[in-house]
């Protein structure tokens, strides 16, 4: 049904929907509104859930750590500096193979303490062996929770759905949400097959050491990168069902001969083709990355193909590098024929609006001469005392 | 099998029934069931040999005593630390339960999430959530503080054993005051560590949880009967079990229950129970020692032995007075024998059972 | 081959695999049943510790069984025994040493109260018999080993009845006589055994007659004369010895006149003497004894050999006792006796590596008496056995077994010289007849048991509370008189209290101790495998050897030993 | 792997009709609260919607913004509104900032909740304006001096944009009983003391 929804709202009615044994949350800004959202669906009766209000996000990730393990469906989420507080946990989660779905409301990382949005805190975690998928809008967001109970035991891997902090948490919009039938119907019961089970005693979380390391490490790996189907599958057989899919792996827009490109993840997204339907004659094409990880390196170069240039957006930098994503799809794409030339830019870093202008500035800076590899796009250097820039 | 095994197990299992007024799941492998004598002890064994603690290593015995009245309806939460490490090498484990290991400082925590899955899952599986006194004191002392508040139906059991000793002797805030760790170490400057041992029973004891107490590896029989206690309590419950580690506090091997009867009977650890934050029991002293019987026995306080250092005299008896302090404010002296104080809960008989058997 | 599964999980004890016996670094626990002190200590060879085991665990009849398989006369011993039991209890070292004696006393009782049997067979009827001479302790127990080891016994009694000093030389209060004939005649009522009365050796047989008759013969005449007594060979006219005093007195009630007595010499005989004197009037009786009386620095080889209970009641009934002194010289009257002059003396290491009396001048004081009667110990009648004679004038036993020159016989008891108490005299009957039994049977000597002694040290006495001895009532001095036996009944509640004070030295409790603080649960409980009594074996593929298991076990029974010594297991 | 989906092409990706509300009020105002109540009521008159507030960390009592987009398409853009076509003012102190038009559009208009009389501020600040007196029609209607019901009651008549029966909705969506009796008695007041459809021209301006 189609209702006019906060994105936190719409999340934790997404959660409700996928029935979830245990939710363990503890409130940060941005995310604070959906872990309000379900207390209340729980205090309402409309969720029974084990709803544990936790003392910290460590415990948060512990709590459905242990759920988990102990065969639980879990949920959680949260948000920046609460990212990293569960990072360690977060590690342990995915290195222990136990699937459950965390929502992250994507958000600067402090210092300096920075409220808004951008990706630096899923980009810190982005090892931790998470699969982590990013919404463009808050339908999506909805689509991809649901999606995630699913990939996640599929995979026996820990999903974290990241979406923009405030930029879709705090945005009304119009959502259609499924009823609980259609998603009993597509989202199979909860099942982990190493459950803690007293009449089958499983030890889970041994010491492995550098005899077995290597090899428990790789089929780790091994297990993110299957994902990649995984990801796509399920998202077409939501398609199927409910008439609408949320990207798979990623998507590409516009002419099939643009020469340059656009890529980018989360709401920047929606911006950017905004912006670019001012530019019609710019032919570029815009490709939305949804997998973060795995990182879909065979469909990111058959979408970069044709392409003279590709601009890169980041919304989190790594200082001393530049930006990660960029980085990255450079990595994807050496030794590539014919490969695009990468322009790589983070912009709206901390919550700096980007307005839809933007897509002519970056289309611009693709012929100028003094650009850099990789600029804060969006950054006024002027600000800075010259020998901070 | 014989009928006897059939009528100890069904007893057992009856025990267990009427312990927790649940059923208890029925483990795939049962306990003294089997080929081997192993198979048939008359206890549950949740903790197998092989494991690879030290030799002496009170915090291995003192899991074992918790596990065999805890089981086997029960699933743990270990933190990191020896215990998980020594039980755990994969692809070996020493546990016969459903056992997790996360982190460090978050077992309550992972423990909160188990006992919220067995709850939503309908099932009545006990939770218990183990760590050493660097998991339980400091690192993860926030995690237990929330599993306490929420009131989570789990028996916590922090093997104490006064220091980081799976990392190598750190000191910890659990680490008794003058003792010398690597992080606290004795010298021209230092008489060891220089704060004293956390209160934690009585941090505990501020949660107002239903029931909170400390054991002795030296006193099994009361040790497991607060764990049979604890785990009939619907609740947070709370157990910090003394747990002499050989090597940390230097102390031979085969000492390893001496020196934990000596640390009670000297009053520096006193062995108490709480319910509801209130003092309820204390397990009495029938022969007081000095402490200085109880340090002479360990490295960890060799610097103290030394009856011409000043400064030596003064730190062992600013440790006597910690522990007369402890059996004033417990009131530790008992009044008259009793049999559940330490001589009277050590006593030994001939076991007319196995006499006859 | 590995195969790492995912979230690399692990099985439930799978730790099994891992095998930690190999961390041993030196020692190993093994179970080591030692000699529990008491047993060590006991001339008759009781085992008290086995015994107070079966009355821990309540079975009477199996303790008492248990204790008649070594010593057939607990009720007797029960009242006469000085035991040395008792002195050597490890119980001493945290409170008291446990009333062995009294619970002795309670089982044989017991016994012949209940009826119940000796754990005996008839022998067949063609079994080897063995011929016994003295039907005292030592040849009642000769006879009824014999029973224990399919022998028959014939026993020859040179007196109408049976019992030897038992009866001619122990009073009545201490042992009284409904008790002696019970015990006495359920043990010569056993089948196989017969008695001739009135027989004596040299007299009315002959000991070749008896070697040729006989698969063997065992000497047990006891000491019937007394040792010739004088002061620089000056003799009181009227002498009288103690034993032919006492013997009178049981017999007829009646001792000579006097007012004044002093009694030279220090064993029970002296004690029992002094104490009838003493209640049957006469106003003063000293004890003159070379030894020393006990105190917490007396020398063991020092102290006055007598039932420390006896000593502990003469001095209460008033016998005054002057130690360490000997009589020098008699001061006489004419006929009549008016003193006796006493002098310092003491045991010391003499020039020449051996023990001497050494008397002290100057020392010399006079003690006022009108009769002094010599209790310096008795001898062995020769009579028929004159060859077997050694030059101290008691039989020749060379060995534990009381083998004498002579093939196939043994001397033992108070007949050898180097015993002196009823409970040795029953030992030596159970050794020889064992020593008998193995050359019938063509078996080596039975091998002595070599097991170490558990010392006090060797026990943990945190498992031990403090329990006090149950005090055993006695008469009032006041109440004491020749018949009524002194001290009283322990009585079933008490004895089966007592029992639970024995510290079961060296051997296992069950208490479970090593089985439930083994950090490695590498004890098993099992009672078919384990051996010695225990109900536990070492998993030694898990053991690491810390040692605990041998510190914890309350009673020793666990020691750690050189791991050697399960090789080849 | 050959996993790409591609999207159509030449899509609209910008609709000409969209329209682009800022709302000014103070922390505790409701302006976040004004927002979602525009935006759900545009939903209930079949739009599509959008509305956020401006993310700040202010605290009651400061200067808030929030931002509501609506249309007849899907809306793709997510940065804030800079060039709105109205302005909802929920307090005429926030009137001393000069700046509360920037940006808006040509023709565009404002309404303020004010006593003041319309033309004062028209004047200053050279847009049509509205100024009501919602927070004293608040108390009035509903007991409470909330302006967010009279301001969009009254806005919504003046526009046409939406139907008021859509505002109805939306705020049965908010409130039940009482409360929503109340809220509805407001709307209806207010939506007859202002001019039905004065500025609908704007929509063409």
């Amino acid at each position: 049904m189609r209702e006019a929804l906060e994105g936190s709202q719409a999340i934790a009615r997404a959660v409700a929907l996928c029935e979830p044994d245990v939710v363990a949350a503890y409130p940060i800004t941005p995310q604070t509104h959906i872990v309000e959202n379900l207390s209340k669906l729980v205090a309402d009766g409309e969720l029974h859930t084990e709803f544990v209000s936790v003392e910290s996000e460590f415990s948060a990730a512990s709590v459905v750590l242990g759920a988990a393990a102990s065969g639980a469906r879990a949920y959680t989420a949260s948000s920046s500096q609460g990212v990293l507080l569960m990072a360690e946990v977060l590690f342990n989660i995915a290195g222990m193979r136990i699937p459950l779905v965390m929502t992250v409301a994507n958000r600067a990382v402090s210092a300096p303490l920075n409220i808004w949005n951008d990706h630096a805190d899923s980009m810190a975690v982005r090892d931790s062996g998470w699969i982590q998928l990013h919404c463009e809008n808050n339908q999506e967001a909805v689509d991809t929770t649901i999606q995630a109970f699913r990939i996640s035991q599929e995979t026996d891997l820990p999903v974290m759905v990241c979406m923009d902090g405030f930029v879709l948490t705090h945005t009304m919009e119009v959502i259609d949400i499924p009823t609980i039938a259609q998603v009993r119907k597509w989202l199979p019961p909860f099942e982990f097959k190493r459950a803690l089970d007293p009449s089958d005693p499983k030890s889970l979380g041994a010491l492995v050491g550098p005899d077995f390391f290597p090899e428990v490490r790789h089929s780790h790996h091994a297990a993110v990168t299957k994902a990649l189907p995984v990801i796509e599958k399920t998202d077409r057989s939501w398609a199927r069902a409910f008439k609408r899919g949320c990207g798979g792996l990623l998507t590409t827009e516009g002419p099939k001969d643009a020469k340059i490109g656009i890529i980018a993840m989360g709401s920047t997204v929606g911006t950017l083709r905004s912006g670019l339907a001012k530019t019609e004659d710019a032919g570029v094409r815009l490709i939305k990355l949804r997998a973060f990880r795995p990182l879909p390196e065979e469909a990111l170069r058959e979408a970069t193909r044709g392409l003279d240039h590709l601009i890169v957006i980041d919304r989190a930098i790594s200082p001393g590098l530049g930006g990660i994503l960029g980085t990255e799809i450079k990595a994807v794409l050496y030794g590539t024929p014919d490969a695009p030339r990468i322009h790589n830019h983070a912009i709206g870093l901390g919550g700096r609006d980007i307005p839809e202008t933007i897509v002519g500035d970056l289309l611009s800076a693709i012929e100028d001469p003094d650009a850099t590899p990789f600029s804060v796009f969006d950054a006024d250097l002027t600000m800075l005392p010259p020998e901070d820039r | 099998m014989s009928d006897n095994d059939t009528d100890q197990r069904a007893e057992r299992l009856a025990e267990l029934r009427e312990k927790f007024g649940r059923h208890p799941v029925e483990p795939k492998k049962p306990f003294h069931q089997g080929a081997s004598l192993r198979d048939r002890q008359p206890r549950f064994c949740a903790l197998e040999s092989g494991h690879r603690a030290c030799q002496g290593c009170g915090e291995a015995l003192a899991a074992r005593l918790v596990m065999e009245c805890a089981g086997p309806d029960v699933m743990v939460a270990n933190a990191t630390g020896c215990l998980e490490v020594f039980t755990t090498p994969w692809p070996q484990s020493a546990w016969q339960v459903p056992w997790v290991h996360s982190l460090f400082e978050n077992s309550a925590a992972v423990a909160s999430g188990m006992e919220a899955a067995m709850k939503a899952r309908g099932k009545n599986t006990k939770i218990l959530a183990f760590g050493g006194d660097g998991g339980t004191y400091d690192i993860g002392f926030q995690a237990l503080s929330g599993m306490l508040e929420r009131y989570h139906n789990i028996l916590y059991v922090c093997y104490d054993n006064e220091a980081y000793m799976n990392t190598g002797i750190q000191r910890s805030s659990s680490t008794p005051h003058a003792a010398s760790t690597t992080t606290s170490p004795a010298g021209p400057e230092r008489m060891g560590k220089r704060h004293l041992k956390k209160d934690l029973l009585g941090i505990i004891a501020a949660h107002h949880i239903p029931y909170s107490a400390s054991a002795s590896v030296a006193y099994p029989a009361d040790l497991q009967r607060k764990v049979r206690y604890a785990m009939g309590i619907n609740g947070p419950t709370f157990l910090v079990v003394h747990s002499p580690c050989p090597l940390g506090w230097k102390h031979d091997s085969h000492l390893t229950i001496e020196v934990a009867r000596r640390a009670v009977e000297c009053g520096l650890f006193p062995i108490v129970e709480m319910e509801r934050g209130e003092l309820a029991n204390v397990m009495p002293i029938r022969e007081v020692r000095p402490v200085k019987d109880y340090l002479a026995l360990q490295g960890r306080f060799g610097h103290l032995m030394k009856p011409d250092d000043p400064r030596a005299v003064e730190e062992l008896t600013h440790l006597q007075a910690l522990a007369d302090y402890n059996i004033t404010y417990f009131n530790l002296r008992g009044e008259g024998e009793d049999p559940a104080d330490t001589v009277g809960i050590s006593q030994v008989a001939r076991d007319r059972a196995a006499g006859e058997a | 081959m590995v195969v790492i599964n995912r979230g690399a999980h692990a099985e439930p004890g799978t730790s099994l695999e891992f095998k930690t016996g190999n961390w041993r670094s030196s020692e190993c626990p093994v179970h080591v049943h030692a000699k529990a002190p008491c047993h060590a200590a006991c001339p008759a060879g009781e085992d008290q510790q086995a015994w107070f085991a079966w009355l821990q665990e309540g079975h009477v009849e199996e303790a008492w069984r248990e204790l008649v398989s070594k010593n057939p006369l607990p009720s007797v011993t029960g009242r006469v025994c000085p035991h040395p039991c008792e002195t050597a209890c490890n119980r001493t070292s945290i409170d008291s040493a446990l009333a062995i004696h009294n619970v002795e006393r309670w089982l044989g009782d017991e016994a012949v109260a209940k009826g119940w049997a000796y754990p005996v067979e008839a022998p067949a009827e063609d079994a080897p018999c063995v011929a016994i001479v003295g039907a005292g302790p030592g040849g009642l127990s000769a006879a009824y080993h014999c029973l224990r080891n399919g022998l028959r016994a014939e026993i020859f009694e040179a007196l109408p009845e049976a019992g030897g000093l038992l009866r001619s030389a122990i009073p009545p209060t201490r042992l009284p006589r409904p008790a002696l004939d019970a015990e006495l005649n359920r043990l010569l009522a056993l089948p196989g055994i017969k008695l001739n009365l009135r027989c004596k050796l040299g007299r009315d047989v002959g000991l070749d007659e008896l070697k040729h008759s006989h698969a063997a013969v065992i000497l047990a005449p006891g000491c019937g004369l007394s040792k010739e007594w004088n002061i620089d060979g000056a003799v009181p006219t009227d002498l009288h010895e103690g034993l032919h005093l006492l013997r009178e007195f049981m017999d007829h009630g009646e001792f000579p006149e006097a007012r004044r007595v002093a009694v030279h010499g220090g064993g029970n005989t002296a004690i029992d003497l002094c104490r009838l004197m003493k209640r049957h009037g006469v106003e003063q009786v000293t004890l003159i004894t070379a030894s020393a009386l006990p105190g917490p620095d007396t020398d063991p080889e020092d102290l006055i050999n007598v039932v420390p209970r006896e000593l502990e009641e003469a001095l209460e009934e008033g016998i005054e006792i002057i130690e360490h002194a000997t009589v020098k010289r008699l001061i006489m009257k004419g006929s009549r006796m008016t003193g006796v002059e006493i002098v310092a003396l003491k045991k010391l290491l003499g020039t020449d590596g051996r023990m001497h009396r050494v008397q002290f001048e100057g020392t010399e004081r006079v003690v006022s008496v009108d009769m002094v009667i010599p209790c310096i110990g008795e001898r062995v009648d020769p009579e028929g056995m004159h060859n077997l004679m050694n030059r101290w004038h008691y039989l020749d036993a060379r060995d534990r077994w009381s083998r004498t020159p002579q093939e196939n016989v043994h001397a033992i008891g108070d007949a050898r010289g180097d015993r002196g108490t009823v409970a040795e005299a029953i030992g030596d009957g159970r050794l020889a007849v064992e020593a008998v039994a193995a050359r019938l049977q063509g078996r080596a000597d039975p091998v002595e048991d070599t097991r170490p002694e558990m010392p006090a040290s060797g026990l943990n006495p945190v498992y031990f509370g403090r329990i006090s001895r149950t005090a055993v009532p006695k008469l009032p001095v006041a109440e004491r008189t020749f018949e009524a036996e002194i001290e009283g009944d322990i009585g079933r509640m008490a004895a089966l209290r007592e029992a639970t004070r024995c510290l079961s030295c060296g051997n296992c409790l069950a208490c479970d101790n090593c089985w439930v603080m083994c950090p490695d649960n590498a004890v098993i409980k099992t009672a078919e495998l384990a051996s010695d009594g225990s109900h536990y074996v070492f998993d030694l593929d898990f053991c690491k050897g810390c040692g605990i298991c041998a510190k914890e076990c309350p009673t020793g029974f666990i020691q750690m030993a050189e791991d050697t010594w399960h090789e080849g297991d | 792997m050959t996993s790409v989906i591609v999207g159509a092409t030449a899509r609209p990706y910008r609709s000409d009709t969209m329209i682009e509300y800022r709302i000014h009020g103070r922390g505790g105002q409701g302006s976040v609260a004004a927002a979602y109540l525009l935006a759900s009521a545009a939903f209930e008159a079949g739009h599509t919607c959008q509305a956020f507030p401006s993310f700040g960390a202010e605290r009651r009592g400061a200067p808030v913004t929030a931002f509501v987009r609506i249309d007849n398409q899907p809306i793709h853009l997510r940065s804030q509104v800079r060039t709105p076509d109205f302005l909802i003012v929920q307090d005429d102190t926030l009137l001393l900032d000069r700046g509360i038009t920037d940006g808006l559009k040509p023709g565009g208009a404002m309404i303020v909740n004010s006593r003041r009389s319309d033309e004062d501020v028209a004047e200053a600040f050279s847009c049509r304006t509205k100024c009501i007196p919602a927070t004293e029609l608040a108390l009035d209607y509903i007991g409470r001096p909330i302006p967010n019901t009279a301001l969009l009651a009254a806005f919504l008549t003046m526009t046409g944009h939406l139907p008021v029966d859509a505002l109805a909705a939306a705020l049965k969506g908010r409130f039940k009983g009482a409360v929503l009796e109340k809220n509805l008695a407001l709307v209806d007041a207010v939506a007859g003391m202002v001019p039905a459809g004065a500025w609908k021209e704007s929509e063409d301006a």
